[in-house]
């Protein structure tokens, strides 16, 4: 459903060119949740912005359900969350989840209607009136996913949306966003820095590594849908953890 | 609010402690020769062994005339009560109709002045707007409104009145349109930094909701830059205000608090020019203040303060 | 008439022509980046030549520029003593005392709270006093050579430069003088090592906008009282004289210097705050 | 009635008490005119004015009116209420001013804007350069329009109006004798002040001229009139002025002075006065004095007052 | 060697008193590596403060080396090392670590051959002439350890020093951060929110509770000193662990 095939990608810098993605080959199927992981700068994010259109791939091909990412834009595929919440400050949060469905030219009752449904979903029910600075950064985090989803994007981009979060907030929003992907069958691309966190969640983990940026590994997970919590402490669950990190070592700049 | 009153009372008190001590030698010459006039004692004596000796010496060898210093006529550094009874009279005890208020020529040109800053930021906004949306426009237009404030505006004030003029336009808009030159500079400069305020990734993800270029202007560029918007407005109604003056200096129409400014030097009046002055700065600080209060309020709305 | 339409014919193409520039495929070279403002510049003066040629404008009106060229070119002893007069001993001795002034009061502002409140609203009003009232009062007290155009620029420069100071030394995050602290670093230490660098910025900010200030104020004054020399004496007197030639000569001049000076001051910026991201 | 708008050389004041006295009289509305007066200030040359074309005639110096003339603005004298001049250089005796000779080594105030010529031309006549205090040099500065060199001793002379500065000068102290008055007309430098000038290609209109043959007319009845009422003429002049900053007693002063010079005149230009503007101007043309080069023609007409006179 | 009785911090805002630390007892001898965790808002880095002079508690008592923490800074006892790096831009990489030796009065050649030293002890060898902005957030996070260390405090304060770095990154930061606390025999204070960080490092493990700040459990690791990166597999490590993340859940808003 999301295809790439030789995948480039270089940008133009005033110190010359930097080649981000390099031959980029991959696949992924309608319902997957796929985690990207690996060393600072090997590209992840970069493959996340060629996906939404918001890079121009320099080499290669790649198509979205069958269309250019630009098409698949303008037909409102995604819904991308960044990693800081980049909630807008002048907006409340209910306005901030508003903000794209106004764009996207929704009816003022679908608006509220919509808004009312995705907080229930991230648990901020009632803090719709609140304005962003007056939130922990967790609810922020959770109100950003909350304004992705809004518009029931088929394809959800998520660039280290937790990365800010403690551990135990961290846990409990993973939680929260494996049940919501089991009930809505979204197709997730995921940047993450944490290899439980890549584990725990995805159905595939694709591993890169940077200079330039490329796919040394694609891991399938063979983990069950239904993941409690401490399925972190399983054998499975460590061994593929294990092939994870040997995989980032491989292309990691220490060793 | 207590904890700005006393600093700021303590320093104008210090202030004017040195106002009045400074008045004594800047008046000191004229106070000797009155008073030599009456026959009293000064010394040293004599108007011309007086007039290249330091006023400092002056001021020391005759502290009998210090308090003279404080009540002339027409004193080169008028006392701060002068000031302060002058702008009371012709506030508080004069019509504010009439052309001996203050308060009539304050309105004079604060009208001009209204009217200008409502152009010139209005302009100002429109330009910013281009030059974010236009490279051709950034690049071309941003040199030279830099150096466009670089031109004396008190050199050509005179021509342009002279040339509105010539085509029928006198009184308030002339002196509006050098108010405006003056005001949508820092307008312009700031509402560029605001426009662009929001960051690549504010920017991506209404790019990710394929928003428009009108869209994305009006749901994040704009409401981003209120806060930059504010702080050049208050920066540009005091240069309009300022412009306004300007305007008035050359344009003989006679009404507004640049030329009473300007009178008063014609004919010496040294009392009258300080009230003038302080008249303006009050105003200044007036505007300023209302745009602050407008600000806070916004700001409140939109979450940001 | 059909030289006003050539006028706005020019315009129209050079338009055309720095939006194929600027959204080009140089628009990011050094070339293009002087080319484009250039061409605007000069169609700007040729449009004015065209108009003030086509309509038939009187010279007391407005002079076409290639007369004001022709003016410049034989007046340049004059120009350049009114530019000495008013630029160098007026405006940068003014601008120089104004500059340290705000520096030293910005520290005394720094290490006191209570001055700081006390001082930053009234010297906030006292800015706001229009430069057309004081300056005739500092020439009556300073006497009518550069002194007082220096006194007039002092004072227009002083507080855009206190706030721009102040506000830098305030630029360091809570952190990096915590960190500072833990090194047990003395009050001049922290300035010398940390807050001052810090504030090169904004330090620049109010460079740049008193530079401006600077030039004008002192031209301004000298409509108050003057030597014989000096670009708002040479001004004034020749609007009088009905030489608006000479006029737009000095203005070229004033132009001219203020857009160096603030060009210069941005070179010296880049060179200083060599480490702010908005230079890099 | 027939509009027609008057643009002075300097603010609301008895120095152009005449205009404000037909105005307010009705002279003007009896002659069938609606006259608009417009008040100048430091920065505003008339004859740009009328150039531009915002008014149909200007008060002004004769040596300016002819500056401009050779400038290519073509003005042209059409009545002259001012028989002479008020325009006088006031110096401290204390400083060691007795007559021209003692000026080298001095610092001097003079009026720029235009009112320089006569200042350079003396000058020259005495030989004195005027770049620097020395044996043989005088400093000029430019004064601003007030009195205050002199009085705040930067300057040991400065220039003055009959009618005004010098009434500062005395009212700030100084008295009569510790100065000496040097008049541009008793020393031979006088030029015309205050005459009426219009463009020339306005005088082949006859309706133009017609108009201006009424206006004059009133206009000098306003004079002769405030001559005769001093004190009436100065409360209708604090009318007019809208600053709201002059006061009626230094009108009433200048009012009297000004009655002075303009006691001598009906309105019709002396060509002997004018004759004698022109060769000052011409004794010293200068890069500082350009006032005029060659022999103006046609600069003055008394058709108007003919005319008006009659 | 560090002791703290029934400490307070009650901070006065806008909104009311906040109670920050509540009755904090806690003994940290010389050569201590103790690891702070607990939710966001718990007082970690209160406490870090007032360690460090740099918060004034508002009741109880703490004393540093047998002075009071004032004194012990005046004395030039702590390296302290904030979140970000927060490195002075206009600086070189080795002008930033001379920085504090400057200000304590080092000579000049004494400061060269210290910044030589820490560069080396860090793996930035070379990199002295650099900017910060021209090293990777890793690279800038070691330079700032470094400069913490240029000095050579006994006692080294760390708040969250790893937080925004890459898991392999911080895996081998962490091994180096032992070596050196080993070879150095430093106290060291160390802030984190990742459970297995504070297992791997510490010999001790204070875990936090917020509403108001407090201790609610010190645990001794029985972990030996020497650490090889794998122990984190280890049923003693997972045991510890386990202990406390069952510590932390106890004092957090979820659950
Ligand atoms: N706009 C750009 N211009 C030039 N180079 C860029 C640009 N964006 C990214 N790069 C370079 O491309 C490479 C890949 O960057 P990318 O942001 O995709 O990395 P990443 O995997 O997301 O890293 P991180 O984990 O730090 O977010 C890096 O070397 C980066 O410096
Ligand atoms: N300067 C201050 N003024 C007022 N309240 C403060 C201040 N500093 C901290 N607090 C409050 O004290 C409490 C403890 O803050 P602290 O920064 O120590 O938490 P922390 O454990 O370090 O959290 P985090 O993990 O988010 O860094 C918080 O409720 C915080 O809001
Ligand atoms: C533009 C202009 N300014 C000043 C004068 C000289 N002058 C004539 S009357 C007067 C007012 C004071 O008496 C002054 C200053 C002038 N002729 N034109
Ligand atoms: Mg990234
Ligand atoms: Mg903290």
């Amino acid at each position: 459903m999301i295809e790439a095939k030789h995948l480039d990608l270089t940008f133009q810098t005033n110190d010359g060119p930097v080649q981000a993605l390099r031959d980029v080959n991959l696949q992924i199927s309608k319902g997957d949740f796929v985690s990207f992981i690996g060393p600072s700068g090997c590209g992840k994010t970069t493959f996340l912005r060629c996906i939404a259109a918001l890079e121009e791939p320099t080499g290669g091909s790649l198509s979205v359900n069958g269309m250019s990412p630009e098409e698949a834009r303008k037909a409102r595929a995604y819904g991308y969350v960044f990693q800081a919440a980049g909630l807008y400050p002048w907006r409340t949060i209910a306005g901030n989840i508003k903000l794209p469905l106004e764009i996207m030219g929704f009816s003022k009752a679908e608006q509220a209607e919509k808004v009312e449904k995705v907080l229930e979903l991230v648990d901020l029910a009632g803090f719709g009136k609140k304005f962003p600075w007056q939130l922990s950064g967790g609810m922020q985090q959770r109100a950003s996913i909350a304004r992705a989803l809004a518009f029931d994007a088929d394809i959800l981009l998520m660039d280290e949306p937790f990365g800010a979060l403690d551990e135990i907030v961290r846990d409990h929003l993973n939680e929260e966003l494996l049940k919501l992907w089991a009930r809505t069958e979204k197709t997730i691309g995921f940047v993450t820095h944490s290899i439980p966190e890549a584990v725990y969640l995805s159905t595939k983990i694709v591993v890169m590594s940077p200079r330039p940026g490329r796919i040394t590994d694609v891991i399938e997970s063979p983990l069950p849908k239904e993941r409690p919590l401490d399925i972190r402490d399983s054998p499975e669950f460590l061994e593929i953890a294990h092939r994870v990190r040997e995989g980032l070592r491989a292309g990691h700049a220490y060793d | 609010m207590k904890q700005v009153l006393i600093p700021v009372i303590t320093v104008v008190a210090t202030i004017m402690a040195f106002w009045y001590a400074a008045c004594v030698p800047m008046n000191i010459k004229f106070a000797l020769m009155t008073a030599e006039r009456q026959g009293e004692i000064v010394s040293p004596e004599g108007m011309m062994a007086r007039r290249d000796m330091s006023a400092l010496v002056l001021s020391v060898k005759n502290p009998a005339q210090w308090s003279d210093t404080w009540v002339q006529a027409k004193p080169r550094l008028p006392a701060p009560h002068q000031v302060v009874t002058e702008l009371w009279k012709s506030t508080m005890e004069v019509k504010p109709t009439s052309k001996r208020s203050l308060v009539f020529h304050g309105w004079v040109t604060l009208s001009a002045t209204l009217l200008g800053f409502v152009i010139g930021a209005g302009m100002g906004i429109v330009l910013a707007v281009g030059i974010v949306h236009s490279r051709a426009m950034d690049m071309s237009v941003m040199p030279w409104a830099i150096a466009s404030q670089t031109i004396p505006i008190l050199a050509i004030a005179p021509m342009i009145i002279v040339v509105l003029n010539s085509v029928g336009l006198q009184g308030l808009i002339p002196k509006a349109v050098i108010s405006a030159y003056l005001s949508f500079f820092p307008v312009v400069v700031g509402m560029v930094k605001g426009l662009r305020s929001p960051s690549p990734m504010d920017l991506d993800l209404v790019k990710t909701w394929s928003a428009t270029k009108a869209q994305s202007f009006w749901k994040l560029r704009l409401p981003a830059s209120a806060p930059y918007l504010f702080a050049s407005l208050k920066i540009g109604v005091a240069s309009s205000l300022v412009g306004t003056i300007v305007g008035e200096l050359p344009s003989g129409t006679g009404q507004g608090l640049g030329f009473r400014l300007l009178s008063g030097s014609y004919y010496g009046q040294t009392v009258q020019i300080w009230s003038a002055l302080f008249a303006t700065a009050i105003l200044a600080a007036c505007l300023v203040a209302t745009i602050g209060a407008v600000e806070r309020g916004v700001l409140k709305r939109m979450g940001l303060a | 008439m059909p030289l006003v339409i050539a006028a706005f014919l020019l315009w129209a193409g050079a338009w055309f022509l720095n939006v194929q520039l600027a959204n080009g495929r140089g628009a990011d070279t050094r070339a293009v980046r002087l080319a484009v403002p250039v061409i605007f510049g000069l169609t700007l003066v040729a449009m004015w030549e065209l108009i003030v040629r086509g309509l038939a404008l009187p010279m007391v009106i407005l002079p076409a520029p290639s007369m004001i060229g022709a003016r410049f070119a034989t007046s340049i002893p004059t120009l350049w003593t009114d530019f000495v007069q008013t630029f160098v001993k007026g405006a940068l001795s003014g601008f120089a005392i104004g500059g340290l002034a705000a520096f030293f009061v910005a520290i005394l502002v720094d290490r006191s709270d209570f001055l700081r409140r006390g001082i930053l609203p009234v010297g906030s009003f006292v800015a706001a006093l229009p430069i057309v009232g004081t300056a005739p009062i500092l020439v009556m007290w300073y006497g009518f050579d550069w002194q007082s155009k220096a006194a007039v620029v002092t004072i227009m420069v002083f507080f855009p430069m206190l706030v721009n100071i102040t506000a830098g030394l305030q630029e360091t995050t809570q952190m990096q003088r915590d960190q500072i602290k833990t090194w047990a670093a003395s009050y001049w230490q922290g300035l010398w090592k940390l807050r001052l660098p810090a504030a090169m910025p904004f330090v620049f900010n109010g460079l740049k906008i008193s530079s401006t200030l600077a030039l004008i104020g002192a031209i301004v004054a000298e409509f108050f009282g003057s030597p014989i020399a000096g670009m708002g004496f040479r001004i004034s007197t020749s609007v009088g004289q009905l030489a608006l030639d000479m006029v737009w000569a000095e203005i070229v001049v004033a132009a001219l210097a203020g857009s160096l000076f603030y060009g210069g001051i941005a070179l010296v910026e880049r060179w200083v705050t060599y480490w702010h991201p908005s230079q890099r | 009635a027939d509009e027609v708008t008057l643009q002075l050389k300097w603010v609301t004041q008895a120095q152009f008490a005449g205009y404000y006295v037909a105005e307010a009289k009705g002279f003007y509305d009896a002659a069938d005119l609606d006259v608009t007066i417009k008040a100048g200030g430091p920065d505003i040359a008339p004859e740009q004015v009328i150039a531009a074309g915002g008014a149909d005639v200007i008060t002004t110096w004769m040596a300016a009116g002819l500056a401009a003339r050779e400038r290519g603005v073509s003005l042209v004298n059409i009545a002259q209420p001012f028989k002479t001049g008020g325009l006088q250089v006031n110096c401290l005796k204390a400083a060691g001013i007795e007559s021209p000779e003692d000026f080298p080594g001095h610092t001097m105030g003079v009026w720029f804007y235009g009112n320089e010529y006569p200042f350079y031309a003396w000058m020259a006549a005495l030989g004195i350069e005027t770049d620097g205090a020395d044996e043989n040099g005088v400093t000029v500065i430019k004064q601003a329009f007030s009195a205050d060199p002199i009085i705040q001793g930067q300057a040991d002379c400065i220039s003055t109006m009959t009618y005004n500065e010098y009434k500062q000068i005395l009212d700030a102290g100084i008295t009569e004798d510790e100065l000496v008055t040097f008049n541009y007309l008793e020393e031979g430098f006088g030029m015309l002040e205050d005459g009426l000038y219009v463009l020339e290609e306005d005088l082949a209109d006859e309706a133009f001229k017609d108009k201006m043959v009424r206006f004059v007319a009133a206009s000098m009845e306003g004079w002769k009139y405030a001559e005769a009422n001093p004190e009436e003429a100065a409360e209708i002049v604090l009318e007019f002025d809208e600053t709201g900053a002059q006061t009626l007693e230094h009108q009433i002063y200048m009012m009297g002075e000004v009655a002075k010079l303009t006691a001598g005149s009906n309105g019709a230009l002396d060509p002997a006065d004018y004759e004698q503007t022109v060769a000052t101007l011409l004794s010293a043309v200068s890069p500082d004095n350009p006032a005029i080069t060659k022999e103006p023609e046609g600069a003055w007409t008394h058709e108007i007052t003919d005319a008006a006179l009659d």
